[in-house]
């Protein structure tokens, strides 16, 4: 029922939107059809809407025509609803009077036919104009902000945001699924273009970030459970049992050395295998925060409970806990920034290059490692029997990129790390150094000068993709050594390289959990399975829910630069929700009209958020706004149509519909 | 030629019309009974489950809505080839025999009672259930509205809605009967058996005790020599909800006996451009058209046709009142109309003599209510006596026991022919050179369809009032030229 | 009761009907005689002998209440009801088929054709080998005869002329009847033109007894052999099928009380446009399962849709009828 | 990105899109950003979530003339309130057996797990829809309800 005590007055705005609109929808038509609709007093069209002169429009003929419903057709609602809301508030009008029109994402952006692109404007502005007589004054309601941020993992991204939080004197908590944070970065040698030491700019990152008063840091712990909405999420975080209490271990490692295996038995997930660690370890040297973990799939006394614990005897501070248990702690915070990275393609996937088949095929990773001075060789180039020393190397790009068989994207890193290993390579081994490229792709600062830079260190460039690897020796001069075959596009022909080394430079892949913490955190994925950023230009760090901002690689491949960039505007975008002190909520909530309500509770069960009671004395169910997020599950469940959804309320959509369908 | 328009023909359950034609002498040439009004339950409840069309079916008729549910119901036990237990059955008997307590008091008195009691030709305005508490005392309506209602009480508590009964499943009944409830059932039932006893009397009293009365009945415009058929039990005696269909020919020697699920052999139905009501006919003679005698197809299926159709009935003062009625009317079979009203008063007494039975058995309170349903459904017939004629329903069914095919032959349809027959004799009978077609004759006219209790009828009739009647006198153009209105 | 007043003329009508609308008034029993006091009935073909031609006569506005029982299926049907609107002060919708079609209204899954194919060809017990049809016009030696037109699809009162009051039920529980007739004879403040009198406020779930839960839970629905009542809980969570939940109380729960599930003769609450799809929303409501295979089982277990969720309202439900 | 508009002179059906916020109407306007070009023939009504859906909308819709309905919400696990999608998922299974019942071919009520990221699968899907109607004609349900009511 429209409140039919005042007489609808509705202005109806059409915007040209610049050409974006107007070359396809003629809206000086729209706007003169639309003047002959029921209730419509004004009805204008203009150039750009969203403008200040616009918005100024609409306010003046709400304050001189009397408005009391506006509808304006231009871009999505989730582009500028928030904008048109505002303009109606301010001339003094609910800012729920107010319907919204989509002709430019669904008609003009996506549609030629201008006949049927008008026909199908007219049907959606007609359905507007219907439904927003419906429309009833609503208040947003105002919850508070818990100035406390969760910050999900512990590389570069993670790293950066935390400071940035911690140090705008915001409570962070750092949760990190391994027993060290530092992510990949703490793995590299060097960083393009510069060639810095990547440790020694990552590792003081790491310490103040266990050193801030304001970060309470958890590694070896992952979080596993999320409820709550913006300002206000809770979340349980499991600290998983890493058999060594943390505020006793100052690793000194001796627990190490004592060991019953004498040597490292495990491939040390460090250095991607190529070294061997023991059960009880310390990820690396600059581990942070240095406490060594007991790995309980390895170690002796959980396999057998038959070991003399030399390591636990070995300890003068009793730091070891064998029945540790895993952990859950619940904390409140109001924002939650994810920084949960990526995952290196899986080398094997690329059958036709011979990772696995023939040792000699490293991954780009690897070899991360094996320039590094603290890596497994002490930054020694060898082959994988440890001794012989490469002559020639061939690194080839885009492995799980921009291949159809595997993944189409460009992983946008390989390019840049590809010619610093050659770099570095040519510089630790003095090999000859081959790389294959399909196209070299150098934007950002510096790079393209760095990609000079070796073209005149003789390094040898051969664009074209690598059909094959392998060890078929058709002369005597390739014997014993692996062969690439590739077709150099720029002289035209098929080439065969012998090299002792073959190098893969992988692409970057959504990391192995994403879709699980996209659940967790109710988020988006885009279809490759990076986290979903709410608008590709103007929201890059925000997603679908509120609160909850992405940054780094888990939004897509992103060298270090970008990593931090985005933790940074992550935790800008965090700070200003914070420091508001308040989030509105919308307030499309569900209501139960308690006179209709006849007690089958049909309706419970309908809801996620519990936020539907039953209450047995009254025999009445009832909805706690507070919890209800408006999804409207409710009202379509009730046979007595005894709930209604402030917004979404059946007249409200069945006028839109009807609106829709009448001629 | 003259037409007469009777329309509607009132006080019937539906919608009737009777045209009588006259030539130019004013003798009736012929009378058209016709049913305007056709609702199609055989086309829609394709489709819908089995279990569920018992409790459709009761929409064809809410006046004898049991009769359809428990034909229904047993067509339904047929269906998923299983017996109903015997706590299932007795109850179902029970509310039926409750059903027609309900029925038959109230066609006594309301519809059969104002022609006798007050008398066929007297004052209209007196002529219905006021002049019969005139006549016979007033706390008499009072009486049987509450005979009624207790009934119509008993029905509701067995069959979970008073109108629209819910009481079956396949294989038996939804809900059962406690202690305390037989009792108060058996209470009431004793009380039936003493109002229908009461009311024979008054029947003996004002109709038999009356020669006129009795003239009209053996030798008025009202007899009808046609087939009887009615539902008989392994005694051959009258049965409601069960047994076999016996059809005795005008004579009273059998002419059929067959168990209803095979009555396609020996019903067929014929249809006529003018009605939309089909008018069945005995297969095995074949349709010699509206025609009386021995060699006529046509049958009667009413509570006369019933005790015809008999070798009596099964319970005491029913069998006592059954053998004075034909002594008195010369044996059987008797083919007076109007005795029609008699045979209901010895059905009513059954009735009521039946419902003491069933109530008075301890194990109808056991919860055994429901027989175990096995079989794949199929295809079942269920045939009961309705108050009005032998009420027949078929259904067949697809695996999963949804409706692929229905036939129903209706109480009423039975009759269809037989009450046009009936009219247009007592019209010829009645209406003639040099008689002026007065209200009296009208009156008489209806009496001879009323006689049937046309399902058309039944309980409503107890409202007192006014019952004008308006017949047009037409020339062949149809314009007309006389009217005669009864007011 | 007012007896100084003028007596209320009442009129009742049928349409496609069976008449249980008409015992619902006369199940008010030893209260006949209060009813007949405070009016007169002027017309009531089931039971007075007034004709047609007597309504004709009457001066427009006449009666003062109107009960038309029965859906719209011919020609008759219709013109009786625009004519007994010319005639009432308030035309009341009186019962399922007037309100929403009723059970004849079933007959829009299927078509005229295809009722007269079935009843007067197809018909097993038939002997009809000309195929004759009864037809509105015919002429027989004696003269001419008529009888209504047959309609293609079943009509709501509602439909077809303005109706004052719907008065909801197969049929109306005669108490309700009472109360409204009372109302009217007392001559109390009447409720806005075309609302539903004579119904509860609220659904069947309020007046019933049984035992409800929030976890509804239902993988699947049960036929009434592969079930047992307990006689105490929903009937819903015992996965047997009830209108209740979105079906308009007033009738006393008899269905329920004799152990069958409610089929929504009451039809649904005000301001709810589809009486079947509201009750679906709440079935599917209370179904779980989540793989696509689980579902569609569930769903596979409730047979009869529409027969079921339009038991009593197909010609008053959005759709009207089935598409031919 | 190829262009699937039909001329004008072809008959345009009119497709009800009832489209959830998070996942389908957002993977429309992706599929706008993206210049991606589809038929112009739905009409999309925005609701919070794809369980908000009432039946009631969707037999109104063909009843006022819609030549189909399009239900868009986010694939299962993916609801922005968790489980909505599969509530819309049970109503709509029992709503096409009764639409079947109804007469109404199943292919004018169609439902798709869209995602946010989607805007190529929400292309290929009005096309195809808009195909299949095409193939199947103007809906005749209006005019069908439209008899039967004054």
């Amino acid at each position: 029922m429209t409140n039919q005590k005042e007489e609808i007055r509705i202005g109806f705005y059409i915007c040209h939107c610049g050409h974006n609109i107007g070359s396809i929808v003629d809206c000086p038509a729209v706007a003169e059809y639309a003047s002959k609709l029921p209730h419509v007093v004004v009805s204008k069209d203009y150039k750009y809407m969203c403008s200040d002169p616009g918005q100024e429009l609409i306010q003046k003929d709400i304050r001189e025509q009397g408005l009391n419903r506006i509808v304006v057709a231009s871009c999505s609602p989730l582009l500028h609803e928030p904008t048109f809301r505002g303009a109606t508030a301010k001339a003094g009008l609910n800012e729920f009077y107010f319907q919204m029109v989509n002709i430019r994402e669904n008609v003009s952006w996506v549609h030629e036919d201008k006949d049927l692109s008008l026909i199908k404007a007219k049907d959606l502005v007609r359905a507007a104009i219907h439904r927003v007589a419906y429309h009833k004054a609503l208040e947003k309601k105002k919850v508070p902000v818990n100035p406390d941020v969760l910050i999900v993992g512990g590389g570069i991204a993670g790293i950066s945001a935390s400071l940035t939080m911690a140090n705008a004197g915001k409570k962070v908590y750092l949760v990190e699924k391994d027993a060290t944070i530092g992510g990949y970065m703490a793995k590299f040698d060097k960083t393009f273009p510069t060639l810095d030491c990547a440790a020694c700019i990552l590792t003081p990152k790491m310490s103040s970030v266990l050193k801030h008063p304001n970060i309470t840091l958890w590694t070896w712990s992952e979080v596993s459970e999320v409820s709550g909405f913006v300002g206000n999420y809770k979340v349980k975080v499991t600290k998983k049992p890493r058999y060594i209490k943390e505020e006793l271990c100052v690793g000194c490692l001796a627990c190490v050395e004592q060991c019953t295996f004498k040597e490292g038995k495990f491939p040390d997930e460090f250095n991607f295998g190529l070294s061997k660690r023991k059960p009880v370890y310390m990820p690396f040297p600059q581990a942070t925060p240095q406490v060594v973990v007991v790995d309980d799939k390895t170690c002796l006394h959980f396999k057998t409970g038959k070991c003399p614990q030399t390591c636990m005897k070995a300890c003068d501070r009793n730091a070891f806990d064998f029945n540790q248990k895993p952990e859950v702690v619940e904390i409140n915070v109001g924002t939650v920034i994810l920084t949960t990275g990526f995952k290196p393609f899986e080398a094997k996937r690329a059958t036709n290059y011979g990772y696995g088949k023939y040792p000699n095929v490293f991954t780009s990773l690897e070899v991360e490692r094996l320039v590094n001075a603290s890596g497994p060789t002490e930054g020694h180039v060898l082959l994988r029997d440890g001794k012989t020393h490469p002559k020639s190397i061939g690194i080839i790009h885009c492995v799980g990129s921009r291949d159809d068989k595997t993944n189409k994207w460009c992983s946008k890193v390989c390019c840049m790390y590809s010619l610093k290993l050659a770099h570095l390579l040519k510089e630790h081994s003095g090999a000859e150094i081959y790389n294959f490229y399909i196209d070299m792709r150098t934007p950002g600062k510096g790079y393209e000068e760095f990609y000079d830079k070796l073209l005149n260190e003789g390094v040898q460039f051969i664009r074209g993709r690598v059909s094959e690897v392998n060890d078929w020796a058709t002369t005597p001069d390739e014997k014993g050594k692996l062969i690439i075959r590739a077709e150099d596009t720029l002289i035209g022909r098929v080439r065969r390289i012998p090299v002792d080394m073959v190098v893969l430079s992988v692409g970057l892949e959504p990391a192995e959990d994403a879709q699980d913490v996209r659940k967790m955190f109710n988020i988006s994925c885009s279809n490759e399975g990076f986290f979903l950023e709410r608008h590709p230009k103007l929201a890059p760090v925000s997603t679908f829910t509120d609160g909850i901002f992405i940054a780094g690689a888990c939004q897509g491949p992103k060298d270090i630069p970008d990593s931090v960039a985005q933790a940074g505007a992550a935790a800008a975008e965090a700070l200003a929700l914070i420091d508001s002190g308040h989030v509105e909520l919308e307030p499309n909530t569900a209501c139960i009209i308690e006179d209709r309500c006849c007690g089958c509770q049909v309706c419970i069960n309908m809801c996620p958020y519990k936020a539907i009671t039953f209450d047995p004395d009254k025999k009445k169910s009832s909805v706690n706004e507070a919890l209800c997020k408006g999804c409207g599950t409710c009202v379509a469940s009730c046979g007595s149509n005894a709930i209604f959804q402030n917004l979404f309320e059946d007249e409200e959509i069945m006028s839109e519909l009807n609106g829709l369908l009448i001629e | 030629m003259k037409q007469y328009t009777i329309d509607p023909v009132t006080r019937l359950e539906g919608h009737g019309k009777i045209e009588i034609f006259c030539n130019d002498d004013g003798d009736v040439e012929n009378v058209y009974f016709q049913v305007p009004e056709l609702r199609g339950f055989e086309k829609f409840v394709e489709g819908r489950p089995i279990e569920e069309v018992s409790q459709i079916v009761t929409k064809i008729c809410g006046v004898c809505p049991g009769c359809h549910h428990m034909a229904a119901g047993k067509a339904a036990d047929m269906v998923f080839g299983v017996e109903p237990t015997p706590t299932a059955r007795m109850i179902r008997e029970l509310f039926y025999s409750a059903h027609f307590v309900h029925s038959h008091i109230a066609h006594f008195y309301a519809l059969g009672a104002p022609d006798f009691v007050v008398g066929p030709t007297a004052p209209k305005a007196e002529r219905n259930v006021l002049g019969v508490i005139a006549k016979v005392g007033a706390e008499i309506g009072t009486e049987v509205l509450k005979q009624r209602r207790i009934a119509q009480e008993i029905q509701a508590l067995l069959g979970g809605h008073q109108t629209h009964v819910v009481m079956n499943v396949p294989g038996g009944v939804r809900k059962g009967l406690t202690e305390e409830q037989r009792k108060d059932v058996l209470a009431k039932a004793k009380g039936f058996v003493e109002f229908g006893k009461f009311s024979m009397k008054i029947f003996n009293d004002v109709v038999l005790a009356n020669k006129d009365y009795v003239d009209i009945i053996v030798n008025g415009p009202y007899s009808l020599k046609i087939h009887s058929m009615g539902l008989v039990d392994a005694n051959n005696k009258v049965n409601f909800y069960d047994g076999k269909v016996r059809v005795v020919d005008t004579l009273g020697k059998e002419l059929h006996k067959y168990a209803p699920a095979d009555y396609r052999e020996y019903i067929a139905e014929r249809v006529e451009p003018w009605s939309y009501l089909k008018f069945p006919y005995l297969k095995k003679v074949g349709w010699k058209g509206f025609v009386e005698g021995q060699d006529s197809g046509v049958y009667q299926a009413t509570p006369l046709s019933r005790l015809n159709a008999s070798d009596g009935m099964a319970t005491p003062i029913a069998q006592e009142e059954y053998e004075r009625m034909y002594s008195v009317l010369g044996g059987k079979p008797v083919h007076a109309t109007l005795a029609m009203h008699w045979a209901r008063l010895v059905e009513l007494i059954y009735a009521a003599e039946r419902a003491v039975e069933l109530a008075s058995i301890p194990e109808i309170t056991s919860p055994d209510l429901r027989a175990k349903i096995e079989k794949v459904p199929t295809e079942g017939v269920g045939t009961v006596e309705a108050q009005r004629g032998t009420l027949t329903h078929h259904y067949w069914t697809d695996e999963r026991g949804l409706i692929t095919k229905a036939n129903l032959i209706v109480g009423t349809t039975n009759n269809n022919a037989p009450i046009c027959m009936s009219l247009k004799k007592a019209a010829q009978g009645l209406i003639k050179k040099g008689v002026t077609v007065d209200d009296g004759i009208l009156n008489m006219v209806e009496m001879a369809f009323r006689a049937y209790d046309p399902c058309f009828s039944c309980a409503t009739h107890s409202l007192p009032g006014q019952m004008p009647m308006v017949i047009n006198f037409r020339d062949m153009e149809g314009n007309i030229q006389r009217q005669v209105k009864r007011d | 009761m007012a007896n100084e007043k003028p007596k209320l003329k009442l009129a009742v009508y049928w349409g496609a009907a069976c008449g249980g609308c008409c015992v619902s008034v006369l199940d008010v029993h030893e209260k006949l005689f209060d009813v007949v006091a405070n009016a007169d009935l002027v017309f009531w073909p089931i039971a007075l002998d007034f004709k047609y031609k007597d309504v004709e006569e009457m001066p427009d506005q006449y009666i003062d209440v109107t009960l038309f029982n029965g859906a719209i299926r011919n020609s008759e049907n219709e013109h009786m009801a625009k004519l007994l609107r010319q005639k009432t002060k308030i035309l009341i919708a009186y019962g399922s088929c007037a309100h929403m079609g009723g059970i004849p209204g079933l007959a829009n899954f299927t078509t005229k054709e295809e009722i007269f194919k079935r009843v007067y060809e197809e018909s097993e017990s038939l002997d009809n080998p000309d195929k004759v049809r009864p037809t509105p016009e015919v002429d027989v030696k004696e003269g001419h005869l008529h009888i209504p037109h047959f309609y293609e699809d079943v009509m709501t009162l509602g439909q077809v002329v303005d109706v004052d009051y719907y008065l909801p039920g197969c049929p109306p529980q005669t108490e309700r009847l009472v109360e409204v007739f009372m109302a009217v004879v007392t001559g109390a403040e009447l409720p806005p033109k075309g609302s539903l009198v004579g119904g509860a406020p609220r659904v069947q779930c309020d007046d019933c007894k049984r035992k409800k839960s929030e976890k509804k839970g239902i993988t699947r629905f049960y036929r009434p052999w592969e079930v047992t009542d307990d006689g105490e809980t929903c009937l819903n969570e015992q996965g047997i099928l009830c209108m209740g939940p979105a079906t308009r109380g007033g009738c006393g729960v008899r269905c329920i009380e004799g152990n069958a599930p409610c089929r929504g003769c009451y039809g649904p609450l005000e301001g709810i446009p589809d009486p079947g799809a509201k009750m679906m929303s709440a079935i599917a409501s209370m179904l779980e399962g989540k793989e696509e295979d689980e579902i569609d089982k569930a769903i596979d277990t409730v047979i009869d849709p529409a027969g079921t969720f339009y038991r009593f309202s197909l010609p008053g439900s959005i759709l009207r009828r089935k598409q031919k | 990105m190829q262009s699937t508009e039909q001329k004008t002179e072809q008959w345009s059906p009119r497709i009800v899109a009832f489209f959830c916020n998070w996942c389908t109407y957002t993977a429309s306007d992706l599929a706008g950003v993206s210049r991606m070009r589809y038929a112009p023939s739905t009409r999309v009504i925005r609701v919070m979530c794809s369980g908000r859906i009432d039946p009631e909308f969707i037999m109104e819709a063909f009843a006022k003339g819609a030549d189909g309905v399009l239900i868009g919400g986010c694939h299962p696990g993916d609801c922005h309130y968790s489980e909505g999608n599969y509530k819309c998922l049970r109503r709509y299974k029992l709503l096409q057996k009764y639409i079947e019942q109804m007469g109404i071919p199943k292919e004018r009520m169609r439902l798709e797990w869209i995602s946010a990221a989607e805007g190529k699968k929400l292309q290929e899907v009005v096309n195809e829809m808009t195909e299949t109607l095409r193939i199947l004609g103007p809906s005749k349900i209006k005019n069908v309800v439209e008899t039967l009511a004054k």
